[in-house]
């Protein structure tokens, strides 16, 4: 269950999502992703993002699908906003259902890596300072090259 | 063959998409960002330090020794930062 | 933040506390833990938690006490059922706020991991073939000593 | 001495809590399960099998080798199963 939307979502639904009306699923983990008041010493005003429409679902998909190769999984959500959000705002979420926690933890971390260093999402802000790009870190390509087999 | 550009890319070049005619020798995506550097004004600056440059052809990431053709979609842009 | 209660709770209530009316908050890893519908090859009727009172508490504040010495966290929610749950029910959460990603997921199994081994809880099944006593699995206790220093 | 049950213990000793005349000599926790178990009945039953069992002193989790004495509260109880 992959999506890219401008709306705000509900953790809960979300979590829900994957468990409402079964009674199967034992354990979901789950990451939420929001945005930060502070940026480079500077106030951020807001963050804007942009994505490649269509690549992007393309790779959160084969994304969700390297997960489920890897583990054993009875489902994945991952929801990512675009446009403009002020702090505090959610930008992202992943939720991962799996029989085992140590399974639905991992696939949640792997999800979050990979999209950090793979899905083509761009985010600027607005600081006081004017408009940046944000630059991509190291320790994310770092986090994701964990996961290469 | 299609060109699309996202975040500073775009800015610097100064529009998001376009249509070009790209000579035949321009075989691959690193050939075809130096043509592009080349055009010079924006272009010069947007693909001025291509160590900050990745490229999908036709929605894959891709490096720049893959190869491009006339009926291709290539999309530069700066390395990801969503999440 | 650590409860015991009878009472439902909302995942999207508990991950907000972490964050909700400040801007410095990233990352919120979390975990829901669900009754299954099926234990032993048999259908569940019925799960009843019991606990130690006045322990539990304790048991949970030492644990997430441990988890603030291991990361740095900016918040820890731990909230626990007791009393009789249905399939399809939320047990469990677990939630932690962190600037780091890594940091937050890290410390969410980790509360996770001693409170399936160390918080006194102690749950009964209700199956077609009458009640049973959940018993404590080697998994768990592997788990747990993975984080053992 | 106070003691607690909890689990199954609590139904094979047949009740949740009761404050018990231990002797000066049952002087650990491990000493204290032989001695309830000696009691017969449900408490032979309960603390039969002791690597079944596990204890805390004063809501502390310990060990069979930790010391007990009159004014301590000692619980009795399987393997915890949250989560």
């Amino acid at each position: 269950m992959i999506r890219v939307q401008t709306e705000d979502f509900d953790p809960s639904a979300e979590i829900a999502r994957l468990h409402a009306g079964r009674s199967d699923i034992g354990a979901v983990a789950s990451f939420v992703g929001l945005v930060r008041g502070e940026s480079h010493g500077e106030k951020l005003t807001s963050m804007t993002l942009e994505h490649f429409p269509g690549m992007t679902e393309r790779e959160l998909t084969r994304i969700a699908d390297e997960a489920r190769e890897r583990w054993k999984l009875d489902g994945i959500v991952v929801v990512h906003r675009v446009g403009e959000l002020k702090p505090g705002e959610r930008i992202v979420m992943v939720a991962t259902a799996s029989g085992h926690r140590q399974s639905a933890f991992e696939a949640a971390e792997f999800l979050m890596d990979y999209l950090k260093t793979r899905a083509p999402f761009w985010k600027r802000e607005l600081r006081s300072s004017g408009e940046h790009w944000v630059e991509a870190r190291g320790s994310d390509d770092e986090a994701a090259a964990r996961w290469r087999r | 063959m299609k060109l699309i550009y996202f975040a500073w890319v775009r800015q610097k070049v100064g529009r998001a998409e376009e249509v070009l005619d790209v000579p035949r020798e321009v075989a691959t995506v690193g050939a075809l960002a130096s043509w592009l550097q080349a055009r010079g004004g924006g272009y010069a600056e947007a693909f001025a330090d291509l160590k900050r440059m990745r490229a999908a052809v036709n929605q894959e990431h891709v490096d720049f020794a893959s190869p491009v053709s006339a009926g291709d979609e290539v999309a530069f842009f700066p390395p990801v930062t969503g999440g």
